[in-house]
């Protein structure tokens, strides 16, 4: 069974220095709801995984304009401005990954795999200070697996035992994330007594807490 | 006829029957709107589907259904909805047949440029350096020249690359070039250019393959 | 637009010596028309990367009874005592791999990861010729990928694009199958114009020939 | 009282309110059957499925839902279903609370063998080596000694392992052990056995901790 708790309850879990990582495509599929709780908090030096910063006024992007971030790990932030003037400024720590490693560096996180080789980044600012390893003529990367203390994740579904369904491309880095960290909450749209066996996406025994959207 | 266009009409030819496609956001684009007759295309956005339409009519938009910039879309019959590993393992374990993709610089190589301006810009890469290593066929659009008129067509990119030696095609309003083992061919000009324009307008060295350089009236 | 063609089509197309993935677990979620068709052409010496090697009346293991494979790649052999005997007389290579191991290179294989590293084998004769890392003060092994010349899965449902959806625990190895192979073809109890997006397991552009069941 | 329902009572005790389970083939399965009151577990099949129930009644049984073993299940209310790479990442991932495993061997060290014989049997290790190495906590159930009268519970074992160094809890018919870094230490014996007869049933060093030994009544 998830425990439903308020997204005030969940920031007051969050400390200083903490590794989050935040669900969501261009805040697709994001926690908003949770993203807001975090802002009232304030809690500073956090560390995010995410696709992206967002928007200004969407996603993990309402953390960036509050500056609560020391550093962020992502593929892209060209959506939000500010990340890059933070960057610029040397008031943020910014790590690019490309998308299908970041995503695959997550899921190594969650499934006990120490690493991986990828051809991705091969001969770009990626590879620096990464062993390269030519298999089968092929130059690849040594990637690592990416955990953090939270998840927060969205689904448009949920159940009493934590099972989560998404729709349309609200998915994205959700499933994968609610490997990856040590507390998963997810935020949810709707939430009801049990799906469809079938219909389950995140596996309700990976979801510690569940929060409603707007409480 | 305008830039986009002209690219648009002439890239779309590159595209066989069947073909997943992931088009970059931008003038990439441009090619989905002059699909040829009889040509049934995949098409893949990063974030999550094949198979989606139009955006939708107003009032019909879904927010959890976007492209990979963000804007509504529309999903047809046969299209499905993935995660993001997923997503890559189709273009990383090359499943995309083609990926069209804008650039800041490309090179004889098949260098490619495009997700940052050191101390200027950076959008980061999101998934271009996936698509430009997994798909198997990479196609860069681009203006031959850029706004100042410089070549962006060059001998070995300046930029720090998205990825090495991965494009397979270079096309701008001016022409279609091959990147082969012996260097960029020219295949094609537009009409209204010559061999001897579009030299002087790029910075590599083009070669004339034996079979010539055939003008099309694509444009 | 996956193109629907007979067992006995797709058997026609299967030569001596080729690679062959079979999906299933104990035959739950095996391809059990294509199998027969198979055992009908009656072509030797192919290699099979399968979970197991099912019983001998059910799934691959109708294959093991016909004497068409001289390698086997498998977690499991138990339930196919003539799979044993083969192995022991020298008739049939085996590869034992973790089942964990099995479907996480078979995943590789389709996703283009180079290879990975796992602590599942550590101390065990799976060690064997691998090379040994250790990351975070874990002993890991590098795994490769697989791949094979053919994929052949079940589902419970198709579409004419080629998109699957699977029943319950027949999904199990499935899904990776349709990633890893140069020909992926789907033998469906049911056939559909088209399903709801969201009921999409395995993605029809991976699928090239279906086959319904029985035909 | 038979041996399985021995194991089954104490290893049941093992458990935590919540915990997601994998239990083996065979003695294994002995444990979901005493699941003390208002405890509350999550259990994994390995080809696929949380939450299932028993056996279906007979003509209800649907050929696509079966256990590890291949036979008939049910699925609960809050059950799931889920691919092979997804169940070894919960497994490989350290996601799995317990799982429960029988053995042909298993040693002081935590050692265990139970995949092969060779010359003999080799069925092969399925899912336990990932189980072995993935789970939070590895309980060893087994007969004290094998029909020959043989210990199973050896200072080192000599079959072919499993996994190295895995297990932390081994429970038999006699006793239950705790595989610490200083040993195999002896925590609980049942009623109708002594140290001294466990001691001489098994190959293994048996360290006496000072909190000493409790005679359990779990049989």
């Amino acid at each position: 069974m998830a425990k439903v708790i308020t997204s005030d309850e969940v920031a007051a879990m969050v400390n200083k220095g903490d590794t989050i990582m935040v669900g969501g495509f261009l805040a697709v599929g994001s926690p908003e709801t949770i993203c807001d709780a975090l802002v009232r908090r304030n809690v500073k030096d956090l560390s995010l995984i995410c696709n992206d910063t967002g928007w200004p006024d969407r996603g993990a992007g309402k953390l960036i304009m509050n500056h609560q971030f020391k550093k962020v790990i992502a593929s892209h932030l060209g959506t939000n401005r500010e990340t890059g003037r933070q960057m610029s400024n040397g008031e943020l720590e910014v790590e690019l990954n490309p998308q299908g490693t970041l995503i695959e560096r997550i899921r190594a996180g969650g499934n006990g795999v120490g690493g991986f080789y990828t051809p991705t980044g091969v001969g770009t600012l990626v590879a620096e200070g990464k062993e390269i390893r030519i298999i089968n003529g092929r130059e690849m990367l040594l990637e690592t697996p990416l955990r953090a203390k939270f998840a927060f994740i969205k689904a448009f579904l949920g159940d009493k035992y934590g099972n989560l369904r998404y729709q349309a491309t609200g998915r994205n880095f959700n499933p994968e994330m609610a490997f990856a960290a040590d507390i998963v909450v997810a935020e949810v749209d709707n939430l009801v007594d049990f799906m469809d066996p079938e219909d389950v996406t995140t596996l309700g025994v990976l979801v510690d807490y569940l929060v409603r959207r707007g409480k | 006829m305008d830039l986009r266009e002209k690219v648009g009409r002439r890239g779309a030819r590159l595209f066989k029957d069947g073909m997943l496609v992931n088009l970059g956001i931008g003038m990439p684009t441009a090619l989905a709107d002059y699909i040829p007759e009889g040509i049934q295309l995949n098409f893949q956005t990063e974030n999550g589907a094949i198979g989606f339409g139009p955006a939708p009519e107003e009032g019909y938009d879904n927010p959890y259904l976007t492209n990979a910039g963000g804007s509504p879309l529309t999903i047809l019959p046969g299209g499905c909805y993935f995660d993001s590993a997923t997503s890559f393992a189709l273009i990383r374990g090359g499943h995309v047949d083609a990926t069209v993709l804008g650039v800041l610089e490309v090179d004889e190589k098949g260098n490619l440029a495009n997700y940052m301006v050191p101390g200027k810009l950076v959008p980061g890469m999101g998934g271009a350096m996936d698509l430009a290593i997994g798909a198997k066929m990479v196609v860069v659009v681009t203006e031959h020249c850029d706004k100042t008129g410089n070549p962006k067509i060059l001998k070995r990119c300046k930029l720090p690359l998205t990825a090495k030696e991965s494009v397979h095609w270079i096309l701008s309003e001016l022409a279609l070039m091959e990147v082969t083992k012996e260097g960029l061919v020219l295949r094609e000009i537009a009409p209204d250019t010559t061999i001897e324009e579009v030299r002087s307008k790029t910075e590599a060295d083009l070669i004339i393959s034996a079979d010539g350089v055939e003008t099309v009236k694509y444009y």
